[in-house]
This record gives C-alpha cells, structure tokens and sequence, in this order.
C-alpha cells in the first residue's frame, strides 16, 4: 500500500489519534528535561554569563521556524500535484505553529540581544531574515483567512508558499549582501559535525531540540485534525441543506 | 461540430449543484435551459465554458470555440462603442464586421462611451460582443435581461438568422421568452438530492 | 496580446491621468519625509537613496491595486479567460502596461525629486541605472499579487501584505546601488543583482500569476 | 448610526482582518525603510520620528481607498442616502469606523515598532500620545478624501494626491512631538495642535464630507 | 398621500432626456413607466426619488416617505441575509417583520452569506428590503430583472396585497409584464427633441 492512503482525511485521523499523545508525551519530557538540565545544571558561560540559557529556547525555536516553512512548502507541492486535502490541511495547520516558533525566537533573541550586544534589536542579517520570514508568515495566514472557498485558498496560498520561498532565500542573500553584521555564524553544522560549542551546553540543547520538534510534530497533527473536522462539519452541513 | 454533455454534475460552493446532465447540440441549434432561480444554471454554463470543474460526467466540445457571456460583459466604461468591440475583435483575432452595429441597433450609438449607455443598450453592447469574435459555441446566461421588447426580438433575430445559420451552437439560460424555436431543458429533474454525493468535500464524510 | 497592452494604457489614460498619478504619489512621499524627519540637509542627503526607494516602491504598489481588479469586476476577466490569449499572456502584458503607466515615468522624474532631498551629486546616474532595471520587477511581482488577490474585496491592503516582503531583495539592492553611487563606490553587483531579479520575475512569474488567475476564476 | 458603525465594523472582520491589515501595513513600511536607509542604528534613531509617522499616515491612507468606494459599487450609498440617516452622520460614521479599524491598533502597535528603528526610550510616551491624538484626525480627512474621489474608477490614487497635501499638518505636529520627545524636550505645544486639528476636523469635514457624496451620487 | 408630478424635465449626463411628464398617483395605487431601452425611465426614476434635480417642473411627495431601487440593490456579499434585512430595519429604524421571509421565499437562506446566492435569489433579498425599510413610496427600477415567474408572481403579491393595500404608492420601470393592475405611462411621447432646451448646458447657448 502507497504513503498516500493516509492522505485520507478518515484514515489520517484514525493514524494520528493514538500517536499524538505518545509525541506529546514524549516532547513534553525532552523539554522538561533539556530546559531543567540547560537552566540549573549547566555552568554559566565564562563571557556571556547566566544569559547563555535563553540558547535553549531560542535555537531550537529558530530550527522550528525555518523546518515549519519548509514543511509548508512540501505540503504545498504535494496539495498542487497529487491535490490531496489533508496536506493542504496540514500546510495550514502548520503555519500557525510556525509563526509562534518565530516569534519565540525574535523575542528570546530581542531579551538575548540587551545584554550582548547593548540593544534589543539590530538590523543584523540573521535577525532581519527572520524578520521577513515572520512577515512571509503574516502574508500567508492573511491570505488562507481572507478566502472563503477551501480548495481556492489552499491552491492560492500553495502558489504564493512556492513564489514566496524562492523570495525568501533572494532575501537571505540580499540581507547578507547588505550588511555583515553581529550574529555569530552556526556552530552546529550538521553535514561537517564540527562543532565550536562545549558538551556541557550541547547535551541539553540537543534534547531541547528534539523537544520542540516533537511538539511541532504533535501540535500540527492536532490542528490538522481539527482542520478536517472543521470541513467535515462544513461537509455535513451542505449535505443537510440541500 | 457538436457539444455533447455526458452524465455531468457540477457543484457550487462546495456543494452539489445538478448531477446526472446529460445531452447533445448538434451544430446550427440551440438549446435554452429552464429552471426556477438558484437551480443550477449559471453554475451549469460556467463549467460548460470550462471556468470551473466539472465534479463528474464530460463536457465534449472544441475548446477554442467556446465563449461565455453573463451580466458582467466585460464592457469598459471608459471606452466607447467601438474601441470596445474593436478591443474583443482584436483579442480574438477576427475584423469587426460593420453589420454588428446594425444588428444590435449600436449605430446611434458608436462614439459613445460605454458608460454613459443605459442598462438595455449596454447590454446590447455585451450582445454585440458576441457577434465581433466569431465564437461558434456561445453559453449565455440571461443574455436578455433588461431589454425591452423590440431587442429582444431583434436578438433573437440575430441568433437565428446570423448564428445558427452559420452552424453555430447556442445553450441559453433565461426565464423570458426568446421567440426563437429551440428545444428546452427543464433542470428541475437533475438537482442534487441531499444524498447524491459528488460535492467537492465529500472526501470528509 | 497587443491589443490588450493598447486598452489597458488607453484605460489609463482616460481614467484620469494613470501616467501622472503614481508618479504624483511618488513626489508626496518624497515630500512627506522632509516634514516627518526635519530639515536638515545633511540626514536628507545620508537617507535619499533609501527614501526614494521605498517611495517609487509604495508608488508602485499603490497603483498595482486595481490591475486585475477593475477587469474582475466587470466581467472581463473570464472573458479573456476563454479567449485565444493565453492566461500567461495576459498577466505579462499587466506588468508590462504597469510598468509604462509607473515604472517608467517614476524613473525620468527620480532624478528631479534627487534634488528635493539634496542626493549626491555622483549618485544620479545610479539612481537612474537602478529605477530603470528594478522597477519592472516591482512591476511584475505586484501583478502576481494582484492576480493572487483579484477576487477578495478588500484585495488591496493584503495584496500590499503578500507583495512588500517580495520586494525586499528589490529594495536592499536597488537602495544599495544609490548609496554606493553617492559615496564614489563601484555599483555593478548590485546592478546585476537586480537585472537578474528582473529577468527572473519576467520568465517565472507571469506562470504563477496566470495560475493565481485562473483558480480565483473558478 | 450606530447600527452603520456595527456593520462596518463587522465589515472589515469578515472581509480577512480589517483590523490586522492596517496595522501590518504599518508594520511593513517601518520594516522597509531600514532596507533603503541602512542598518545604522544612528541614522535609523535619528529619523524614527519621522518615518514612524510618516508609515501610519501611509497605512491609514491604504486603508481609505474603499471606504466608500465599495457601498457606491454596489448601490448603498443611494440608498443610505433616501435613508433617514443623514449624509452627514453617515460620512462620521465611516471615518469612526476607519479610525477603530485602522487609528486605534496602529496606535497601539507603534510603540513595539518603535523598537524596530532605535527610537529613544524617552519618546514611547510621546509617541504614543501623538498618534492617539493625531490618527482620528488622518480618519476623518481621509473620509472627506473618499467622499470626493468616490465615483471614479481609479479613485484610490487620485485620493491619494487629494489627501497627502491635507495631511501634512498633522504630519507635522505629530512628528515634532515625537522628536522632542526623543531630545527630551516638551511636547505640548505640538500635542494640543493635533488635539485642535482632530476636533476641527470632526466638527467640519463631515459636512464637507456629506455634501461631496451628494454631488457624487447625481 | 399622494405623490404628483408636474411638467417635469430630466436631463442625464448635460443632455435633456424627457420632458414635460406629469401624473398623479394616489395612495394605494401603482404607476408602470414603459418605454424602449434609452428613453430615460432610469433618470426619471431617479429624479423622483431625489438623487439627482430635475432640469424643471416639481415632484410633489413627502420626502421621508421614499425609497429607491435598482439593479444595485446595496447588498453585502459578507453579511448573511438575515444581517442584510436587519441592517436596512436598522437604519430606517424599523422593526423586521418576520414574515418578510416567507414573502420572497428567503426561509432557507436566512443564514446564508449574501455572496453565494445565485442572481435571481439575490435579487428577492434586494426586493425584500422593500418590506422591511417600511416606507410608503417606492420607485423601482426593473425589479424583477432575472427572477423567474414564480418568484415575479410572488413579488406581484406583495406589491398589490401589502405593500398597496397598506395605502402605498409604487412607480416601476419595467419591459415585463408583472401581472398586477396598474395603469401604464409611456414615456416615447415625452421623449426631448433637439430643440427642447432644458439641458443643465443651456445657459451656454
Ligand atoms: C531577534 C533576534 C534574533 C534572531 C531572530 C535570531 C535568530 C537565530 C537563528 C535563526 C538561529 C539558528 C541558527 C542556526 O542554528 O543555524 C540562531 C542561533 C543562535 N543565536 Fe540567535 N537570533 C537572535 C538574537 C540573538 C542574540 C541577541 C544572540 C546573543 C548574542 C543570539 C545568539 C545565538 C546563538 C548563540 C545561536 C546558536 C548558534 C549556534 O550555535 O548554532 N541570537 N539565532
Ligand atoms: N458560494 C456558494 N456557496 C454555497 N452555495 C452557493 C454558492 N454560490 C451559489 N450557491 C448556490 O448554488 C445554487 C446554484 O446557483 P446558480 O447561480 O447556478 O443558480 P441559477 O440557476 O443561475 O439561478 P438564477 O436563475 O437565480 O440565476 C443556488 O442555490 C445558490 O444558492
Ligand atoms: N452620462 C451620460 N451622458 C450622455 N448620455 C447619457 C448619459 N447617461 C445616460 N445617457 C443617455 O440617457 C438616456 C436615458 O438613459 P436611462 O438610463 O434613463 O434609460 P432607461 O429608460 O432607463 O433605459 P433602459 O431601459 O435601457 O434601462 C439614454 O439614451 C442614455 O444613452
Ligand atoms: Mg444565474
Ligand atoms: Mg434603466
């Protein structure tokens, strides 16, 4: 049996029902723990002092924001090829999620930004990026609310999802063309494995991580629930009037 | 050249509309579509026209020879009479031919701009329209809507004597009397039943 | 397709003065900066290039508003729909009409308006270099704004929302090309930036837009 | 009338966000400027002032367009008008209810948008104070804007050029309370101007207001 | 009440349309205005509700006492039916008789979106405003425009059993025959010849 039979709304819900509690159990641990272990049993940084705990929540946040836009543009392919409803479903219940996560890291990075660099914000590259992203956020949950027929605005949003990424990665280059900047570079680089950052900060980040992204994982999945019964409620109300 | 409509039915707003349509025009006939308001018509003529999907069922007809008139007749205010035929026959790749004007009773009319006309002859304006682009499959809905009598006839005139003549194809929504002998299609029998299924959220039931 | 580049600049030019109004709004912005931010020369001078380039930006947008609008309205929209031009047709020619109604007329008077906010002298030709390569991407990306918004009513505020992010690359690169012409830098990456995002918006977008179109016909 | 304000208000929610959409326009100026200007947080403070009032008076100027655009398209406003509401009341109403939908959150969001562009710590109370005093003034100059440019097609930009020129007094009062906010200077001066222009503006405009459409409606 | 109308001239767009029209109509009756496209039935209609001045002659009526309706008949597309009745009751500051609804057949679409009705089902919600707003003298301009003959019978009801039973004075535009019984006015003898004078661009000549 294909991957794509859980892309109906019945077998969707069935799927997802029982697991959502065992994620949301499972990210509710890691971030209780990772948060715990980065708070209270970490040293504070020799430069940066106790401030270096807010990296547990904004990095993680900001790995969420950028994967949650990813996960809507792959929704959004798969809605405009195959045109299975619940991926549309799931681009949108997606979006939601995704602008909190950059919120999250706009303001831990603001609070982070006072002590470090002496200001709450600065037109620095990573930061104005994720600025647009939070605007390109803003734009595709307007658009999704202003239209009234379902299929309309998923096929909508799905185009500008799909235009609106390749303007966001013009963006990333055009905002570091622009101005170089004070945000330090990544130092955990997936594909190299180096890393410019001690075990003691690292372990904890890691279980954050995986935290947030469990709950992205399970927070989609609910919404994306109530998204299909929402249409199913419209469903059932057209057949009634008719 | 023949439309030939097969088992279609067509949803509005996600729900349901008309299902099981079935019928055949054959080329130089009309065909007017009956029915009481909020029955299915103008939904049934845009998916002929092939602006919206259909939910089921084919619609077979040449595609580049289709054309689709409603109220909104895509007349611009700000041009007159002329530039405003002028514009369609250019779009279409056709010349005008001077006879329209007559036809449609525009000729005191030509260097006026469109929007000081009043509602019948703008409408005459958006029938003309149909005469400019030489489209041989013409869907209209309410095409005589404000008319008085004498256009109406004069209409129906044009239709029979320039359009069908000419092996043209014509499916017409209206609830006058056109004069013109077609047969009819009463829609009543094809309206949905609550339980036909086919809307475009049936997938969530 | 000519013949709908002819109507449109006709309409605009009926509609009571389509050539001058954007470029009309464009001079007021320019005019408000001074009252907000103050007189003195020597801020005006530091911020030109970037207030002229965000106000031939709003300028644009502006005007974008009604592009597909006004041929919803009236029906049309779906007549072109099934017309023998093709959709992609169509959302080319409204960028190209967009850009010769604003686009242009903004860029001949950029310079005029230089003077208002006392631009350096060696920043003229760069300004006029990067007007005349950027703005007919501001052109098309607006029209696959306008196209994804034409059906909802109060299309123009969020047309706004979903088109300034777009612009961004547009603005940083164009800003940029004037701010290093008026300090005697060299300019041209920034220039090519921007032809290629020119170039790029013209062969993409006019696909995405007739797409939009199309599913907001339905 | 207050049955007209309820259902504006309701209106602008169901039409996608008439409240957020002002507002993110608001937003979104505030964001560009910097990508014209330059990241220096120097420059950026020194024109926050200006540039944040210079952004709200743009969004409420987007905002305006239909205000009465879309109740003469589909035939209200003559209807409104053989109604015992008087024009007058109606053309109040409607700047009310842009200010709600537009003012009064764009009020509230400046001062987290004041962050933005490194305005001075001393010029939020300022700030704020000036754009609570100076946004219903932009409503209802705006409303007297629409009124006259309603029945034309491509009213929205042609209302732009009739309204800017009437806006820069409380253009300029506003963002000279907000700088000497900033300098930590007294604003008072500049505030109790405002305050005169908005009740001005709401004792007259409505007749002007009211008489326009009249004309229009013919 | 009585609503007399004497010598009347009406212009549109600096042209002179009709002249010297004059009746009476008297309370509890009904005046049909018929007249090919371009006569000038929409102008008079107009001038006699007071939305734009007549080039000479009076209208005599109590000016509170009128209501206007067109092809535009106000509606919000975002406003359910029920909201769009009740805003009108609002502003003329009636009370909304409940059975408004079961007189043009709106029952089942009191809470649908005024956007997603089909043309003729939004044009019983314009009609239907008629009897809520509660005013004494209506002038129609082609009221029933796209309705099919059910729902122009329907109309026709209201019109003769309520709104003119209730002493309610009516003038309507219109090329179909709406069954009730009226006496008609033909406006082609009024039509302005050439020469008439009277347009608002005299003073120039
Ligand atoms: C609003 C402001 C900020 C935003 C939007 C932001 C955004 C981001 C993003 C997107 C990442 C993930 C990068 C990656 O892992 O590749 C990140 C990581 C990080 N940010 Fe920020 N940031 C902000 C402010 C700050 C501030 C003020 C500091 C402190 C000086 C800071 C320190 C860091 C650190 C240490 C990392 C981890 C980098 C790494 O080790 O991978 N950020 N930030
Ligand atoms: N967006 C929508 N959502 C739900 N229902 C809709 C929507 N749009 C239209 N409908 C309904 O679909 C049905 C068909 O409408 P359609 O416009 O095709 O009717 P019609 O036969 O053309 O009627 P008329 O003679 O009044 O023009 C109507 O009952 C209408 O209320
Ligand atoms: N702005 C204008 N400038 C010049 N002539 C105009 C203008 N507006 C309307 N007219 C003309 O005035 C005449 C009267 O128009 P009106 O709309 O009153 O006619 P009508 O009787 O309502 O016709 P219909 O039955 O077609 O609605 C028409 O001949 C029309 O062409
Ligand atoms: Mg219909
Ligand atoms: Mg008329």
């Amino acid at each position: 049996m294909s991957i794509w039979e859980y892309a109906n709304p019945k077998k969707f819900i069935a799927t997802t029902t029982p697991l959502v509690p065992w994620v949301l159990g499972v990210a509710i641990a890691c971030l209780v723990i990772g948060l715990f272990w980065g708070f209270f049993l970490t040293p504070d940084d020799f430069r940066q002092g106790s401030t270096v705990k807010i990296i547990y929540l904004h990095v993680p946040a900001a790995l969420m924001a950028i994967n949650a836009w990813f996960m809507m543009l792959l929704a959004s392919l798969v809605w405009l090829v195959r045109r299975h409803h619940v991926s549309a479903l799931a681009a949108r219940a997606a979006a939601p999620v995704g602008i909190v996560m950059t919120l999250i890291a706009l303001i831990t990075g603001a609070i982070w930004g006072q002590p470090m660099w002496g200001t709450w914000w600065a037109w620095d590259p990573r930061l104005t990026s994720f600025l647009i992203l939070f605007l390109f956020y803003l734009g595709y949950i307007a658009l999704w609310e202003a239209i009234e027929d379902p299929d309309t605005a998923a096929d909508l949003t799905s185009v500008l999802c799909i235009v609106g990424s390749v303007f966001a990665v013009l963006s990333r280059y055009a905002v570091n063309f622009w101005n170089q900047g004070l945000h330090q570079g990544t130092s955990v680089p997936v594909a190299t494995g180096e890393r410019t950052i001690s075990d003691v900060f690292f372990v904890p980040l890691v279980i954050c991580m995986v935290g947030f992204g469990l709950l992205f994982f399970a927070l989609v999945m609910v919404r994306t629930q109530t998204e299909i019964r929402v249409r199913r409620m419209r469903a059932l109300e057209m057949r009634m009037r008719s | 050249m023949k439309l030939t409509v097969t088992d279609l039915s067509v949803a509005r707003g996600g729900a349901p509309v008309l299902s099981g349509v079935s019928f055949v025009v054959n080329a130089g006939s009309a065909l007017v579509l009956r029915g009481p308001n909020g029955i299915g018509k103008t939904t049934l003529l845009r998916t002929l026209a092939g602006l919206q999907p259909a939910v089921s069922g084919t619609v077979d007809v040449p595609e580049d020879a289709v054309a689709y008139a409603s109220h909104a007749d895509g007349i611009k205010a700000q041009l007159t009479v002329t530039e405003n035929l002028a514009f369609w026959a250019d779009v279409h790749g056709t010349t005008m031919p001077d006879s329209v004007f007559g036809a449609f009773d525009l000729d005191d009319l030509r260097t006026r701009l469109a929007g000081t006309l009043s509602a019948g002859q703008k409408r005459r304006l958006g029938l003309a329209r149909l005469g400019v682009i030489g489209r041989k499959v013409l869907f209209l809905d309410e095409p005589t809507v404000s008319l008085d009598g004498f256009s109406v006839k004069m209409f129906a005139n044009w239709l029979r004597d320039v359009h069908l003549a000419q092996d043209g194809i014509a499916v017409i929504a209206t609830h006058v009397d056109l004069g013109i002998d077609a047969p009819e299609l009463e829609l009543t029998p094809f309206k949905s039943t609550a339980h036909a299924g086919g809307g475009l959220d049936e997938a969530f039931l | 397709m000519i013949a709908l580049l002819r109507r449109d600049l006709t309409l605009a030019v009926r509609a009571g003065g389509g050539f001058g109004l954007g470029l009309a709004f464009f001079l007021i912005v320019v005019v408000l900066v001074p009252f907000g931010v103050g007189p003195e020369a020597a801020v005006l001078s530091r911020i030109a290039p970037g207030i002229l380039w965000v106000a031939a930006l709003l300028a644009a947008l502006l005007s974008l508003d009604r592009t597909f609008a006004l041929d919803f309205e009236d029906g049309t929209l779906p007549l072109l729909a099934t017309s023998p031009l093709p959709l992609e047709g169509v959302a080319l020619i409204k960028g190209v009409a967009h850009w010769i109604t604003t686009g242009l007329p903004l860029t001949l008077a950029a310079p005029a308006l230089g003077f208002l906010l006392n631009l350096e002298m060696s920043a003229y030709a760069w300004l006029l270099a990067s007007l005349a390569l950027g703005t007919p991407a501001l052109s098309m990306i607006g029209t696959f704004g306008a196209a994804l918004t034409v059906g909802l009513r109060r299309g123009g505020l969020l047309m706004s929302l979903l088109v300034l992010p777009l612009y961004v690359p547009t603005l940083i690169f164009g800003a940029e090309a004037v701010r290093r012409g008026a300090l005697g830098l060299d300019a041209t990456t920034p220039l090519l930036m921007l032809a290629g995002i020119t170039l790029g918006s013209f062969a993409l977008l006019p696909f995405a837009a007739s797409s939009a179109l199309r599913v907001n016909l339905r």
